[in-house]
């Protein structure tokens, strides 16, 4: 925690330092943008007047033990792949990422052992940790990580993280023409984004500036695997190489994945505590996992629902960790879709909805009320908005100038799983109900459900956690990117949006942001009630544990009590 | 016990079932007592309660029935006394049952060894091995051939005969003082039974064995017993020895059964059949007084129905002949039988012209074996030959009765007839039309309304879901005989008043009729249409006696008055002695013989006939009748024998002949056939088999 | 062919009248009285929910409020509230409503296709009998909940579509009831005495042999009423049930048994519902059962 | 009998054949997109027709279906999509996980339900067979999901008794196998039970019973010899179907306690649209469902000699 980085200390950084004396910035703000700039999490601190949040206590942890965890165990043979967190958390501990997003929510280095980016954000610099190695003996490098993107960014892949680094490609015309006489369009890396500087040093050249870079790097698909990954069969679980503390001793899909410590070589870390890490899976039942932790069967679990938590609380053995997120679920509307397609009823819809009751309701008020634009009060950039109330007088006004004086039937789909997402509908439809609007809803299990996720007309969908605002506008609100699940196409939007992917103070930042907040909230395409907690629940033995904002499992820091 | 003393003896048994409506008394102030070797009947009609006497003296008397009253002394010990390990040592050992049905009394998974050796063994401690020997011989003394093998059978595999054997040698294993028979041979065929009853006279004489002979058949008693009871809704009306009470009943009831009896020495000319009214009262709506009261022709009120009636002496003989009646000695016993009902004789001689002419009607029903012997041996597909070149001719008034015992082929032919099922060969020609290969489909309302049929089952012939009414009422419309409602209303009515219903019947379901009343919209239903040809299936196999006789009655006025053709399928030959002009006896699907009834009734008889009407159980004690017991048993159809079907069970089988060629039909006379190898003098040689006692 | 003169005018009171009569012998027996009784309970809670639920049975209105107690606006809540503040008591009054519109509705539908298919089998027998008993074989060796997952994750939870996946793997059940039933039926004399009338196979079926196979039938309809709603509540249960937010006991139990412990009223009235209604349908068929076999 | 069994494996055939056409067409109509399942919601459309082309969901269907059909001939389930493992890896384990739960709840099963059945079928009436009527019909009444729920929360969340998952991840472990096999019981003895019952009742009225009562052999000997055997005819072919029924009704409790049976799977299968899987998880199915009812149809003529010798 020294100060490495020094050499490399992007150019905005002083600035930044003196805005934060003057409060021009928030503690927040400048620890955010500090860090993604490449400041180290404990500088980034130091500069802030804070004490760094290290791990406390070292010294009382206790070696050996099993921790036993409750989660669904998945599929996890290519992190490339990897579709869902619970994915992650199982390999995370085998192969790691170049970049770790803590306790606090803040991005620190890895496997990366610092970063520093160029003035205008486009070419960053990752210096790689010299003394990781693989478990197989080879010492990872610089090859590792420009293979692990090259794959990512290759189509056949298959592989989410095309979107995630999507600066580093470029979309071709295939020459091919669809069904329908529309191009075919491929995707590949964009020519010289990837640079090899030296063995422990990689340098991307992005097309447009993202300051949330080392964030994504942060993402569960991210995982840095062996260079030979796919030479030597592309399934981790046959083939567990990584440069983890734990080696993947056991694995039955859908039962259990056992991760037992590397005895074979030091961990570049240093040392883990726990012996071994058990994951059980208790099938889709919120139940059984409760089940489980009460009758002793688990230590913790991947993650505790809403409802449960007064349930945990009457346990006497359990603690329960919450973390206030930029978690949310979103009921967003197709807007080229019919009657999606009409603003006036899209507004009528947002107009029904109280918030802070809907958060109160379906959340226990466990998190914050949010305002139909996706930007969170946990994000850098958040600007305040007034304030919005419920008020169905509008509503109907709306609902009549949109042509449906008479009330309209509507339907949305829900996924099954977890509970707090249909309860989320069963109370919008409750909500909506005075203005005339008879809204139904559709459960449906998840194996359907994200079959139609992106293609439904009025659907609830849940987003994770990201640490900038402005990178989730990105993802989903940006004319034509792929999980714009709403086919909002707003040029106006866009350009406000790469403007404000380019500053770099929080400050002017949250006024350009507060544009976009605007531009989204009026043209109504989602109806967003809250901000959820999250909750991660413990057996009180368990030490050195949080909830973290994407739920990841960062168990090496873990130990066990008694 | 001294040689005096009675081996059972009951006292003023009360027997009751507890129900739902509460106490139902099935038996009431039952007393009787038998002596070691004697054999008594104890006849009744359904329902009377006789049966549950049996179980009554047996002490079980299930979940609902109980012991209310009276006492029953077995060997001069009060059975209520016994402990239930006294009485289980006395059932069995002492006192043994055989059932009516056969094949329900043997348990179906254990073998004919088991619930043999059983017996002995669990009343006598004897080993497996003795018990074995034992079963060995009692199995030969009822006359099962191998009796070794039939050890190793399963009662399924055993024919209804050889079942009621094997229960017969049940009962007998442990030598019982005494035995209940309870209609031991009404689920068998005729020839069988007069086995069965032969073997059962046989049997307690060799054993000494007492009877307590429980039949609703008259002639049977007479056959078996030295005394009779004569029970009537749970009472005994009558009781004495068999001749006593069969020349000279001194009750009404019994009097009046006689007369509903059809006896195959006389014909419907010389003795009518005169049946008893109404029915018998339900056990919870008895009336007052006498019993028979309201169905009796000599009942006086305030004589009769005043008070319970005692069973008083008629005879103050020895003969021990008593009689429940009040008026006994006031009634002119045998004088004022009422006169016969039927008009002058029918002019039976003045054939009417041809109505149903069949010609070598044949009907294969194809089995399907799919075995893999069957398959190597190309077989298949095997016929059930269920007639063989039927050949006869119906005229117009004339009734022809079709007689033969279970399997046959009798109904097969009806069926055919009714267009259910289509001949498979042969010609049936009906009012002129060939109709053997035309299905029920293929005919014209009229044709159908033409011909129609009464069934057998009283129970099954009407649709419980549907009334009285709507029965008749459908085929009047189905037939086109009328289509306005109020006609149609009017024209069931008249339905009504022929079978002698009352008319508002017609909105009354089938469940509220009793089983003659049923029999009675039967015909209705068949004469709703101004049939030709009625087709009566065993009409009256299933009533009782005294409601037999009325609906007998009842179907052959309606014929007259309408000039129908009756062909009458039955396995009685008295009943058809008693009715038809003309009879066709079947056997295996084949007609052995055919002709008048007069024909058929005296020499020269086909050597089957010859057994038919030996087996009739007559009872009049004034006709002899010649025995004649058929050996084994019938054959199936499936696998009927080469050459002449009877010639398995014929007595006077003349060889090989017999068993290679179908035997020819031999003309005693015009339209009398006989399908036999046995020359003609032969036969004429042959003995009347029922000669009334001159 | 409608055969109304067939039975004369006044039997139509009769059976009216007959039908009391039979309710009348249901006296006889107590534990069918019982069912009948716990079915009455639950048909009257139904048809009169709207009068008898205390609030809407799907506001929202406080959460995690314990049974006999008020919530924090003073409202009363007999059984309490669930986790997003709905009243238990109205959600299973409405849902009353839920399970005895839909398992009627499958059980009939399931009937009046099993009835046909059993009917045709039955009386036509050959070449029909042996598809559709080949048919019915082949849905019946499937083990049904398999089949109504596939289904209704195929076609869509809804009431209609649970309606259709059960009346699928029903009939072919009710068909080999229905078969057998007809199987001995038709050789009734009065099915013969109708043949030789010439009548349509159409009236021997549906006249003749349909209406005296009831007995059977409506005991097993009754406990196949019971089955169904197990089945609807087990939908329900994995999620495949009828869609919210109309309640459905068995999606009650489902959403809210993750809490049994610490909130158990919202999962044991539900269960307390479901299984007092199955309870009712069982005893109600045991007793006809019971009343047919004494006659 | 040889013929019989050879025709039930023929039906059997067929039976399969039928069903996974029919799963096929199901599955085939069903919206969706096998790429996205495997590729995860948020993979690019351009990456799901590149995976779609690499496994040959570009073909038309029967030539999928036949490839299908051949592979499963030779022994090749396919691949699940939900566990991106061949179906057979984990198919065969949970089976097998099923006959243990299965075999667990039979052996208290049926015992229990026959003796009880009998012993209140043997006097019809009796406060014994009220008592053991009004049970088994209300333990039938309550679904299997309230009795787990309500199970549970008074076995493990009030008395700490028992563990309240089945996972049995470290192994084998019996006391786990007491919840799920415990509801499983509940449900389904009270069926067996009233069957029996009413069998013993009903052989109990029989003329054959009285035959022997009136033979004058001891009650023992009566029920056990006489009665017994028959009365035990159809609870037999209803235990046989037991079996195929237990295949779906352990869905529930499988899901419930997290048993990695094969109903869990079945239902994951079924809800994540995982054709392969589907396809091998029905024809086992199918395959229990068949064996049984022959097995049940042997059994049966076995122990009723009236179908045996005919």
């Amino acid at each position: 925690m020294s100060k490495k980085s020094k050499t490399n200390t992007h150019s905005y950084i002083p600035e930044l330092v003196s805005k934060l004396r003057k409060g021009e910035v928030t503690r927040r703000d400048f620890l955010q943008t500090a860090t993604l700039l490449g400041v180290s999490a404990g500088a980034a601190y130091t500069m802030a007047g804070m004490p760094a949040p290290g791990r406390k206590a070292h010294a009382a942890a206790k070696k050996g033990g099993n921790l036993r965890v409750s989660m669904n165990v998945k599929a996890t043979d290519d992190p490339a792949t990897f579709d869902w967190s619970e994915k992650g958390n199982v390999a995370r501990h085998v192969t790691e990422p170049l970049v770790r997003v803590g306790e606090d929510g803040l991005a620190r280095p890895y496997l990366a052992e610092s970063w520093s980016a160029s003035e205008d954000l486009k070419t960053w610099t990752f210096n790689l940790r010299k003394n990781a190695t693989w478990s197989n003996g080879d010492s990872f490098g610089a090859d590792d990580v420009i293979h692990n993107f090259r794959r990512w960014l290759d189509p056949n892949t298959g592989s989410s993280n095309q979107g995630r680094f999507s600066s580093m490609t470029t979309t071709s015309d295939t020459g091919k023409k669809d069904e329908n006489g529309n191009a075919i369009m491929s995707t590949t890396e964009a020519g010289g984004a990837l640079e090899k500087i030296d063995d422990h040093t990689v340098r991307f050249h992005l097309n447009n500036a993202d300051l949330a870079l080392p964030e994504s790097m942060a993402d569960y698909p991210a995982l840095i695997v062996h260079k030979n990954f796919d030479d030597e069969g592309g399934d981790l679980i046959k083939n567990p190489v990584g440069t983890g503390p734990y080696a993947l001793k056991d694995f039955a899909v859908g039962e259990k994945a056992t991760l037992v410590r590397r005895s074979d070589a030091a961990w570049w870390g240093g040392e883990v505590n726990l012996d071994r890490i058990s994951y059980i899976d208790h099938g889709d039942d919120p139940a059984a996992q409760i089940a489980a932790l009460a009758s002793g069967q688990v230590d913790t679990n991947y993650q505790t629902s809403i409802e449960q938590v007064e349930t945990i609380k009457n346990i006497p053995d359990l603690n329960i960790y919450e973390r206030v997120t930029a978690q949310t679920g979103i009921a967003r509307m197709h807007v080229t879709a019919a009657p999606y397609d009409n603003k006036k009823l899209r507004q009528a819809i947002q107009a029904c909805v109280d918030h802070d009751k809907m958060l109160q309701i379906v959340y226990r008020g466990r998190g914050g009320a949010a305002e139909d634009h996706h930007v969170s009060p946990v994000h850098p950039e958040y600007a305040e908005l007034p304030k919005q109330t419920q008020d169905y007088a509008k509503a109907k006004a709306l609902l009549a100038e949109a042509g449906y004086a008479d009330g309209i039937d509507l339907r949305i789909d829900c996924v099954a799983n977890p509970a707090w997402e249909q309860n989320a509908c069963k109370a919008l439809s409750e909500m909506v109900k005075p203005a005339g609007i008879n809204l139904a809803i559709n459960i449906m299990p998840g194996g359907s459900y994200w079959d139609v996720w992106a293609s439904t007309p009025f659907g609830f969908t849940a987003w994770t956690h990201r640490p900038l605002g402005v990178q989730v506008l990105n993802l989903a609100y940006r004319s034509g990117v792929s999980w714009n699940e709403t086919n909002y196409s707003n040029p106006e939007f866009d350009k406000t949006l790469d403007k404000a992917g380019a500053i770099l103070d929080p400050n002017e930042r949250r006024v350009v942001t507060r544009k976009l907040q605007e531009i989204l909230q009026d043209d109504a395409i989602i109806s967003q009630s809250f901000w959820r907690s999250v909750f991660v629940t413990a057996n009180k033995r368990v030490q050195g544990l949080y909830a973290q904002v994407a739920l990841e499992h960062h168990y090496n820091d873990v130990w066990l009590d008694g | 016990m001294d040689a005096e003393t009675p081996l059972l003896e009951i006292e003023d048994l009360c027997l009751s079932y507890y129900t739902r409506a509460g106490e139902i008394p099935a038996v009431i102030d039952f007393s009787l007592s038998l002596k070691a070797g004697e054999s008594v009947g104890l006849v009744g009609e359904s329902g009377c309660g006789k049966s549950t006497v049996a179980m009554g003296i047996m002490r079980y008397m299930g979940n609902n029935g109980d012991i209310v009253g009276g006492s029953i002394r077995f060997k001069g010990r009060d059975m209520a006394s016994l402990s239930t390990k006294e009485l289980r040592q006395l059932r069995g050992s002492e006192i043994a049952m055989v059932y009516q049905e056969p094949m329900a009394a043997l348990n179906p998974s254990l073998k004919i060894e088991t619930q043999l050796i059983e017996v002995p063994m669990c009343h006598e401690g004897i080993s497996a091995s003795e018990a074995r020997k034992r079963a060995i011989e009692i199995l030969e003394d009822v006359r099962l051939p191998d009796a070794e093998m039939m050890l190793k059978k399963y009662p399924h595999q055993l024919s209804g005969g050889q079942q009621q054997r094997v229960v017969i040698a049940m009962a007998l294993l442990s030598s019982p003082a005494l035995l209940l028979l309870d209609e031991p041979t009404t689920a068998l065929d005729v020839t069988v039974e007069a086995g069965i009853v032969e073997l059962i006279a046989d049997l307690s004489k060799k054993y000494g064995t007492a009877l307590l002979y429980i039949s609703h058949n008259l002639g049977l008693i007479l056959e078996v017993c030295d005394r009779v009871c004569v029970m009537y809704s749970g009472e005994v009306i009558e009781e004495g020895s068999i001749k006593e009470v069969f020349d000279k009943p001194r009750h009404p009831y019994t009097h009046g059964l006689f007369d509903c009896i059809p006896l195959p020495s006389a014909d419907k000319n010389a003795r009518p059949l005169v049946p008893i009214r109404g029915q018998l009262p339900l056990p919870h709506e008895r009336p007052k007084g006498c019993n028979f009261g309201p169905r009796c022709d000599h009942f006086e009120a305030g004589l009769c129905d005043a008070k319970n009636i005692p069973l008083e002496p008629i005879d103050a003989g020895a003969s021990g002949h008593q009689g429940r009646c009040v008026r006994w000695r006031d009634v002119r016993w045998g004088e004022e039988k009422p006169e016969a009902t039927v008009p002058a004789a029918a002019a039976s001689d003045e054939r009417g012209e041809e109505v149903l002419h069949v010609e070598n009607m044949q009907k294969y029903y194809p089995v399907h074996d799919r075995s893999i012997g069957a398959f190597i041996s190309r077989k298949g597909v095997r016929y059930v030959k269920a007639n063989e070149t039927l050949t006869f001719s119906a005229r117009r008034q004339e009734t022809v009765a079709i007689v033969g015992e279970s399997g046959c082929g009798k109904s097969t032919f009806a069926k055919v007839l009714m267009g259910l099922e289509t001949a498979t060969d042969g010609k049936i020609r009906f009012n002129g039309h060939e109709i053997g290969n035309q299905s029920v489909h293929d005919r014209t309302p009229s044709q159908l309304g033409s011909l129609q049929m009464v069934f057998q089952n009283p129970n099954d012939t009407l649709n419980p879901s549907i009334s009285v009414g709507g029965h008749i009422a459908r085929v009047i419309r189905k037939f086109g005989v009328e289509s306005d409602p109020d006609k149609v209303q009017e024209r069931v009515y008249k339905l009504l008043d022929l079978v002698k219903l009352p008319r508002d019947f017609a909105t009354r379901r089938p469940r509220q009729l009793s089983g003659g009343q049923k029999q009675r919209v039967g015909i209705a239903r068949a004469f709703a249409g101004n049939p030709a040809m009625v087709v009566a299936d065993e009409p009256v196999s299933a009533l009782d006696v005294s409601v037999q006789a009325a609906v007998t009655e009842l179907l052959m006025d309606i014929q007259r008055e309408h000039g129908t053709t009756l062909l009458f399928i039955s396995h009685d030959l008295s009943v058809v002695r008693y009715l038809a002009d003309r009879i066709i006896v079947m056997y295996l699907g084949q007609i052995m013989e055919s002709g008048t009834t007069d024909e058929i009734f005296s020499p020269p008889y086909h050597p089957y006939t010859e057994a038919l009407l030996s087996a009739i159980p007559i009872a009049d004690p004034h006709v002899t009748k010649r025995h004649i017991v058929l050996e084994g048993a019938l054959p199936s159809v499936l696998d009927p024998p080469k050459g002449c079907p009877f010639n398995t069970r014929c007595p006077k089988k003349l060889g090989d002949i017999c068993e290679r060629e179908m035997p020819p039909v031999q003309k005693p006379t015009e339209g009398h056939g006989i399908a036999c190898h046995i020359p003609l003098e032969e036969l004429r040689k042959a003995e009347a088999v029922i000669k009334a006692a001159s | 062919m409608t055969d109304r003169s067939l039975i004369p005018a006044s039997t139509y009171g009769n059976a009216l009248l007959r039908a009391l009569k039979s309710f009348g012998l249901l006296r006889e027996s107590i534990v069918g009285m019982i069912g009948a009784g716990l079915i009455l309970f639950w048909i009257i809670v139904a048809i009169f929910a709207p009068l008898i639920a205390p609030y809407p049975p799907n506001a929202t209105i406080a959460p995690f409020v314990m049974p006999w107690s008020t919530g924090p606006d003073g409202e009363f809540f007999l059984l309490g509230t669930d986790m997003i503040g709905r009243d238990i008591l109205s959600r299973i009054i409405w849902g009353s409503r839920t399970v005895l519109l839909y398992a009627p509705l499958a059980t009939l539908a399931a009937y009046v296709v099993g009835i046909a298919m059993g009917l045709a089998a039955g009386y036509l027998r050959g070449r029909a009998d042996d598809i559709l008993s080949r048919i019915g074989d082949i849905i019946l060796s499937f083990p049904v909940l398999v089949l109504y997952i596939l289904i209704i994750a195929t076609i869509g939870s809804s009431g209609i579509n649970i309606v259709i996946a059960i009346t699928f793997a029903s009939a072919p059940g009710i068909m080999r009831i229905v078969r057998g039933l007809v199987l001995d039926l038709r050789n009734r004399d009065y099915v013969a005495a109708a043949q030789t009338r010439g009548e349509s196979s159409w009236h021997i079926m549906l006249v003749e042999i349909l209406p005296n196979a009831r007995g059977p039938l409506i005991v097993d309809a009754c406990l196949r009423l019971g089955y169904v709603i197990i089945t609807i509540g087990v939908l329900g249960f994995l999620g495949l049930g009828l869609p919210p937010p109309d309640p459905d006991w068995g999606g009650m139990i489902n959403e809210t048994r993750s809490m049994a412990l610490a909130f158990p009223h919202m999962t044991v009235f539900p269960c307390i519902a479901i299984s007092s209604l199955i309870l009712g349908f069982n005893l109600l068929a045991d007793g006809l059962r019971e009343i047919s076999l004494r006659d | 009998m040889l013929i019989f069994v050879g025709k039930r494996i023929g039906f059997m055939i067929l039976t399969m054949v039928v069903v996974s056409i029919l799963l096929f067409l199901l599955l085939e109509i069903t919206p969706g997109n096998v790429a996205t399942k495997v590729l995860g919601p948020y993979s690019s459309e351009e990456q799901r027709n590149l995976w779609l082309e690499a496994h040959g969901y570009f073909e038309p269907f029967y030539v999928r279906y036949f490839a299908w059909l051949g592979n499963f001939a030779s022994g090749d389930f396919g691949d699940s999509v939900r566990f991106k493992v061949p179906v057979a890896d984990i198919l065969w384990p949970r089976l097998g996980n099923t006959a243990i739960l299965g075999i667990a709840t039979f052996a208290v099963m049926i015992p229990l339900s026959l003796i009880l059945g009998v012993l209140a079928g043997m006097r019809e009436g009796s406060k014994l067979d009220r008592s053991i009527s009004i049970v088994s019909i209300v333990t039938t009444s309550v679904p299997e999901f309230a009795s787990a729920v309500l199970i549970t929360a008074v076995l493990v969340f009030w008395l700490h008794l028992l563990p309240g998952t089945s996972t049995m991840s470290d192994g084998f472990d019996i006391l786990q196998l007491i919840l799920p096999a415990l509801v499983l019981i509940i449900y389904d003895f009270g069926y067996v039970t009233r069957m029996t019952r009413a069998s013993m009742a009903e052989v109990m009225t029989t003329q054959y019973v009285r035959t022997a009562i009136l033979k004058g052999l001891p009650y023992r000997r009566v029920v056990m010899r006489h009665a017994l055997r028959n009365a035990l005819i159809a609870p037999f072919t209803v235990i046989m179907l037991q079996i195929n029924w237990l295949l779906s009704g352990v869905i529930v409790v499988e899901f419930f306690f997290a048993y990695k049976g094969f109903g869990a799977l079945l239902l994951e299968a079924s809800l994540n649209q995982d054709i392969y899987l589907i396809e091998a998880c029905a024809m086992v199915a199918v395959f229990v469902a068949v064996a049984t009812q022959t097995i049940a149809d042997v059994g049966y003529t076995y122990l009723n000699p009236r179908i045996r010798f005919s």
